[in-house]
């Protein structure tokens, strides 16, 4: 499309990503939430000094996306070790980025513990109500009622228990620094969602203690829907039962206003 | 099923596989046959459900009979294949590395198999999504416009349908009325309606390989 | 008048999800039927008149694949010129 | 009853449900999912116990405290996920409680990949969780196999209080073969004595692997033992394919064996004497039956989906009696017929002398394919 | 003692208890719980419907003391196991004594999955802000500054984290039915202690989801206290760091009144 | 250096520090627990990281993470600990990072007891994770070995991009002895050119076990093969005693080892011709060493604090060529020397035709002595 | 005047821990210093009168070890017997 | 220490075990000299610390020494042993089925040892806590009222020192002075103001044994 006037670049690709087309299902806003991590990561000139945690899930490759050192955690314990990678390099900006059955289910006891210890790290949390990779099993955050291919009855909460909500759990611990909830499907949401990350990463660059921003997002294919109509799920289904919201928030972030 | 018997009370049995130790005696190589089969493209063409209904059609037709899949290291949106093999005694192998005949669904899946098919094997190719011809000349094979006829058809899911069809002429591992009986008795239900055009698809893939062979005899 | 604007879609990234389409508001995007991408996409384009360089379409894309370019309002691009 | 075309995966799940499991505890992971997925349709369907646990460790825990109520029970999973069974296995082995463990077998070490694999062999036969016990262990080569060693899997755990493995790779689970299920067995609560039920009429009864006391843990110790030798001198179980006349023994299990049995096959229709040996057990291991051909034979090839690790067990059995040569494929790589056809000619070509190391020639053979 | 006047039996060791001796330390108050648990069976006449599951911690031996069928769980693992019983007869009575570090640190992941399933057991949670078994570790509910044999300079919560209050931290959960904090260190607290333990396999009986009872306990032994001066280590420097109370109390249960 | 009189477990964490360890992460357990107590104290003192992790799985996960900083970096367990760590082992040999792990053996299976024993040797040996790979595992027998091994493990961990297992039975860590200590060695990060430790004006760096093609997993899993390599060429150790002209050898390692010489030593005294051979590295093990002494003495005796684990990999060595015998105490039990004296009187008195399965006529003898 | 009651110490249980001696409303009880138990533990014992009853320290013995008895009113007593 | 250096460069080394094969050989029998002491009683007796006491001395004499504790299976409270060799060659088995001297502290331990004592070795009975007398004639042995000898000492904590006195008269391995000397060197910095009260505590037990001996040589 050519222009005749004079024009300037306001948005391109953000640099902290590599050149590699990433292997999500279109749409799927796992890609949403690497680029608000790329984005931040740029802006606050952190790139060389990040070392990120891969889980297992959908986001097992992401260490192909960033460019920045990376490693890649056993199912649940990227928590712990990015707590390894911390304690050897206090200077350097660590974070973990978890699916919901990673992080909520079988990393339970080591989110917790990381946020308990105030262990200072920051994470990057995608809930998309199911286990993605795997082909859309149950996860922790699965809906009451909702189908998935574990719960084929739908997620019947007398047998297979209660979604967990995941923020606000979390934001009973002290050591917790800062502990958001947003979600992906608009993009004013998704605008709040990166000024979260970039708290979250303040957070960690002030020595505030464990952050978490936990996102709902989508996963389309499981879900059995058009990206478009997962957004709506994600607005009508799952904000109601994950409320957006600010669940812990350090005095010392507080005054902090990001543009 | 031969066998010495589990050595405690029939109480601890359940019909299980009670066998100890069995030997087993080869036939006679005359009497053993085996036909393997591969069909290789990428995920969403219902390669995976085609090689089951030769499968079904060949354990109904008496055969022996395995079917595996195998998928790129991509999870997903990337290629998948499947081998059938059908035989008249216990299959080893579930791969095999040279197959009789081979359906290439795109030119990935084509470059892949051209050189391995065996010597006197069959490839049947996906002449919508290639663009290129075969090029060897120890093989049957023929390149169809499936997509095309498929559309032509009506839907174009039944391009590999299609394929099955030609590649049976070629390749008369089983009748087309096996295959038949096996899509009326597995389409899946919402795909029901879809079945007279599937006997179609059956006949327009078979057709138009009768018909390439006939004008090559001319 | 709005500000004019204009975007570069990346057939590379682009898996043809729509997101883009959905969220532009002044819904000047469309897929392009007519074409694919290298990885078998109908890649998302502009297809009308109407951008304001909002970069919406970018904020909900979920590969990067757009780019986005906004006029210089005439004063400024004179400081710039100048 | 009419055979039909089953999932190996699937028909595990059917299988174990004809025999009546009571309870299946289990979390997702590749390439067992369908297993679980399958029990979570069928199992509520039947008022039986499915769960879906928050983890490996849970499902092994749950597992185990299932067990204790004397009911049968199973879970599955693949390699990560076993490996964070260890502990649970240990305590379910110390405590003397029948549990069945289907172990779907993926490349590794580490997250590795989804793909078939035979790795996880040492680990699942020779121990994995601390201490000393012995677990039996079945390894199916085809989905009628899979159904009928499922099968047999809790007769065994029951008739012995021990732990069951059911061992396949990737490739058992992903396929697809006609096979006859059993027909559908009622749930018999068989409420062994050692059940906890609830104390009611009876004395209480305590389930514990701790014994803090070095001479009691010996007893158990030895009890566990004990009990393994009816095991080792009634469950062996084999299949043997043209060996009556071989000069060659190929051997493998599960897939790597199938895979054998084609490239047997076709040495065979070559004229070479060559015959397949397959376990079936794996533990108990055919040690007896391995001798008995090693004086009779002229050499051994064992062809695995590993760098050799029933390899070990082959080669005590055979004692330095005949030459023994390893062919494998790693980290999720199967291996084709004509790779082992080729071993096979090689073997029949120049036999050669007693080999103390064939983990070591198998590499030399590999680095000179390479140059 | 001899006596002339007609008298009646007012205590006397509760017959849900076995013959045997506790190897516990003198004065620990692991026994009065235990006590609590075993008055309680007997009051509801549930001794010959439970099952209890014992932890690894001190109480490795709970089985050897109560006349009802018990397991011994590994580690952590507890609520597992209990799961697994209670799954497979679920008109059986089944409670889990753990302590904390086996609860609330190695078990984490099995306690709040336990309680976000609404799994229908009752756990009675031995708070003594030390892993007493192995020799007085510090545990996830050691006091900020505590010294134990890991924490020798006192706990530095920079390093090693806050505490974590467990009872409010599950709380927060959908399947929890009953969640409360009591402590052991007089004889009021003692009868209020057993009050919950007793509404805990009330909610059990009735089928209204997890219950917990977190208990304040003293260990003499590793705080280096006498018996006496360790029950007032609870009452000053405990309680005030783990409030008592009510974290969650199903609406079925509120009626309820326990004399 | 003057030496001192030194608890294992304290030596043994004395030692990791002066050996430059950066950061230690565990979780007590007995009988292990003394050495995390001395790292709480002594790390923080010299500015290193110390962290009592919430569970074994965190805390091999931690070290994971730590060790892939190219950091010096160590845990410790005991039985049950490592069977919870079996996941994160096989994960960090996939991804190829070095970790010294000391496993203080109790009695097991199970909960079992926390007395000394042997019953992990498999399970650290052969690969109690998912997978193929090699770890390298040292053997002490004594105080000042446990230390100087210590030492060796780290470096032989960078040297081969390996984990090193050095596996202790409770003895060994319970146990004082005057030893030396290594001088204190500075912290000296070697910054490998594989660590991640931020992409500063350098390509990123990327550490992953994961190699979903399998063609690329086999390549990793041939790597490891052939890294294992010249570790089997140059590090297997182990000590001799009176061997040179003996008939009998016995062997054991670790307090088994410690035991048989007491016995061995006696025997000599009665004028037996016996000596011990006690392996230092259980893996690579000293297959050619054994079979070298099996060509020259008459009889083999093995002895261990398990069901005969080590065992195998003796009979493996010695291959059907002189008759092997097994003693073994189970559970927590620690045989006295007199129970070894007994077994090579035994042996001494009437040599046995080589025997197939030691363990077997072992059991048979200990039903005899219970008649 | 008040209720009147006793206790019996099990000498198998008591470990000498004195919180029933602490708790005691009445301070009747003490530890026995002259004797040890089986296990070697200086027992609880009723020291002095004044008990009432209460079961005060049966509520804190860690051991069970404390039966507790107290006597009946004498209306009670009456219908009792009766 | 012989031996065959690590084949890598020195850079790796930090001074550790960099023996790989090691051939010991054995010294002749006359050469060598192996005692093996055994205390045990139950926990909080101070047995683990004299054990050690013995240990240190022996170490510093120049011996080659082991210390091992060994629990009952109750942890607290119940019984505690513990067992040092002393020798002039690397020790093998840290603990001996029949030791050359026991120091036994409570009734269950003077029944457990007494008929394990080598013939000809030592035992020495806490005399305050048994009701019975040494049976056996093939070994030497002492009844000591070692609780009531320390409270006349002024603390009753001495008494397991009282009996080490007593032990080396009979098993004369070290001299009194070593003794002292490791006392000096390890007891605990809050016991310090006991040093001499342990000193006394020494020559206490080991007089006792002298006049007993005496008496019977009278
Ligand atoms: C120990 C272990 N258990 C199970 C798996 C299989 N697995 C891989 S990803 C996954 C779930 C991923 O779901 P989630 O964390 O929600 O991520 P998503 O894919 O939804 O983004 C599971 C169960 C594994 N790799 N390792
Ligand atoms: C997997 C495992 N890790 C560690 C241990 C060692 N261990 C036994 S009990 C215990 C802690 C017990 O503390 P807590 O749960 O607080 O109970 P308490 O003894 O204080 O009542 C530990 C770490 C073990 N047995 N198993
Ligand atoms: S499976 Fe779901 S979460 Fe995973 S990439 Fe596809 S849409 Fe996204
Ligand atoms: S920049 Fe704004 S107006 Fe232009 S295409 Fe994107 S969303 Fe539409
Ligand atoms: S949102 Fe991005 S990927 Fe999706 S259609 Fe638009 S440009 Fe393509
Ligand atoms: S160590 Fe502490 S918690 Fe354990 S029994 Fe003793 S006082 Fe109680
Ligand atoms: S019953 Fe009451 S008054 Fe009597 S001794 Fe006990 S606490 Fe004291
Ligand atoms: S509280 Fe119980 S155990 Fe303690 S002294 Fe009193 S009676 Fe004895
Ligand atoms: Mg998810
Ligand atoms: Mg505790």
């Amino acid at each position: 499309m050519a222009t005749n006037f004079p024009a300037e670049l306001v948005y391109q690709r953000p640099e902290s990503f590599t050149e590699a087309l990433t292997h999500y299902c279109p749409g799927c806003t796992h890609g949403v939430a690497h680029r608000l991590v790329a984005e931040v990561l740029d802006e606050m000139g952190l790139r060389e000094k990040t070392i990120g945690v891969a889980p297992v899930g959908c986001a097992v490759f992401a260490y192909n996306y960033f460019d920045c050192d990376f490693v890649e955690a056993a199912h649940g314990r990227a928590p712990a070790m990015a707590t390894g990678i911390k304690r050897m390099l206090p200077d350097r900006v660590v974070f973990t980025y978890q699916g919901d059955g990673d992080l909520a289910s079988i990393g339970m006891a080591e989110i917790v513990h990381a946020a308990a210890r105030g262990e200072n790290i920051s994470v990057i949390f995608i809930n998309n109500a199911n286990y993605g990779m795997t082909g859309g099993q149950m996860a922790p955050t699965t809906l009451p009622g909702q189908k998935t291919t574990s719960s084929p009855y739908g997620r019947d909460v007398e047998q297979m228990g209660f979604p967990i909500r995941t923020a606000e759990m979390l934001a009973t611990l002290d050591g917790a620094g800062y502990v958001v909830r947003r979600s992906l499907h608009d993009p004013k949401n998704i605008r709040q969602a990166k000024k979260a990350i970039h708290l979250a990463f303040e957070a960690q660059v002030r020595g505030l203690g464990f952050s978490m921003v936990e996102l709902l997002s989508t996963c389309p294919t499981n879900w059995g829907l058009t990206p478009v109509e997962a957004l709506h799920w994600v607005e009508e289904r799952m904000i109601p039962f994950f409320p957006l919201g600010d669940y812990k928030i350090a005095p010392a972030l507080e005054e902090l206003r990001i543009r | 099923m031969p066998g010495i018997p589990m050595p405690f009370p029939a109480a601890w049995g359940c019909g299980g596989y009670k066998v100890l130790h069995q030997v087993i005696v080869r036939k006679s190589l005359e009497q053993t046959m085996q036909t393997e089969i591969v069909i290789a493209g990428f995920g969403g063409q219902g390669i995976l459900f085609a090689g089951q209904v030769l499968a079904y059609a060949a354990m109904d037709a008496g055969n022996v009979v395995t079917w595996i899949p195998s998928y790129g290291p991509e999870m997903r949106g990337g290629t998948a294949n499947c081998t059938v093999i059908v035989a008249d005694e216990e299959i080893g192998s579930p791969l095999v590395r040279n197959p009789k005949g081979v359906i290439a669904l795109n030119l990935p899946s084509f470059d892949k198999y051209e050189p391995l098919v065996v010597a006197g094997g069959t490839l049947i190719v996906n002449g919508s999504l290639v663009n290129r011809d075969v090029v060897r000349r120890d093989i049957r094979s023929a390149i169809i416009p499936a997509n095309e006829l498929a559309e032509s058809l009506g839907d174009k899911r039944l391009a590999t349908i299609i394929l099955v069809g030609a590649l049976l002429v070629h390749l008369p591992v089983l009748p087309h009325e096996a295959i038949e009986q096996a899509l009326t008795d597995h389409l899946p239900e919402r795909h029901r309606k879809l079945l007279p055009l599937n006997f179609e698809a059956l006949r327009t893939g078979a057709d138009f390989v009768r018909k390439e062979l006939a004008a090559k005899a001319v | 008048m709005p500000v004019r604007g204009w975007i570069e879609v990346s057939e590379k990234y682009c898996k043809g999800c729509e997101l883009c389409v959905s969220a532009c508001p002044q819904k000047v995007m469309s897929l392009d039927m007519e074409h694919l991408t290298p990885k078998g996409y109908h890649p998302a384009r502009l297809s009308a008149d109407g951008c304001t360089g909002c970069a919406i379409c970018a904020i909900v894309c979920p590969e990067a694949a757009i780019a986005v370019y906004r006029e210089i309002p005439a004063r400024r691009a004179r400081a710039v010129a100048a | 009853m009419t055979r039909k075309l089953l999932k190996g995966n699937e028909a595990i799940a059917e299988a174990a449900i004809r025999a009546g499991v009571e309870g299946y505890f289990g979390y997702p992971i590749t390439p067992q999912t369908e297993a679980l997925e399958y029990f979570s349709r069928r199992m509520p369907e039947l008022g039986r116990a499915f769960l879906q646990a928050e983890s490996e460790v849970a499902a092994i825990n749950m597992l185990y405290g299932a067990a204790c109520t004397g009911a049968r029970v199973m879970t599955s999973s693949s390699s990560p996920g076993v490996s964070l069974m260890m502990e649970g296995i240990s305590y379910i082995a110390g405590t003397e409680v029948p549990i069945v463990l289907v172990d779907v077998m993926r490349g590794g070490p580490g997250l590795g990949n989804i793909a078939p694999s035979q790795g996880d062999y040492n680990q699942i036969v020779h121990g994995g969780g601390h201490g000393d016990y012995f677990p039996i262990v079945l390894a199916p080569a085809s989905v009628q196999e899979a159904i009928d060693l499922t099968v047999l899997a809790f007769d065994l755990a029951e008739k012995y209080r021990s732990i069951v493995f059911v061992l396949v790779d990737g490739n058992i689970g992903q396929m697809m073969e006609p096979a006859e299920l059993p027909p559908m067995q009622p749930v018999k609560r068989s409420n062994p004595d050692w059940a906890v039920t609830g104390a009611q009429g009876r004395e209480r009864r305590i389930l514990s692997s701790i014994y803090l006391n070095p001479e009691d843990e010996e007893v158990v110790n030895l009890r566990l033992l004990k009990r393994w030798q009816p095991i080792e001198a009634n469950e062996i179980r084999y299949k043997e394919y043209d060996l009556e006349d071989a000069d060659i023994v190929v051997t493998g299990f599960g897939t790597a064996g199938r895979v054998s049995l084609s490239a047997v096959r076709q040495a065979r229709a070559e004229g070479i004497r060559v015959g397949l040996f397959r376990p079936v057990t794996l533990n108990p291991f055919p040690y007896a039956r391995i001798k008995e051909l090693a004086e009779r034979v002229q050499s051994m090839l064992v062809v695995e989906m590993n760098t050799g690790q029933m390899l070990d067990d082959v080669m005590r059995a055979v004692a330095g009696k005949v030459p023994v040569e390893f062919y494998g494929r790693l980290g999720g790589t199967v291996p084709f017929p004509d790779e082992v056809l080729d071993e096979v000619h090689r073997l029949a070509e120049r036999p050669e002398p007693p080999n103390g190391n064939p983990r070591a020639s198998w590499m030399e053979r590999l680095a000179a394919a390479e140059k």
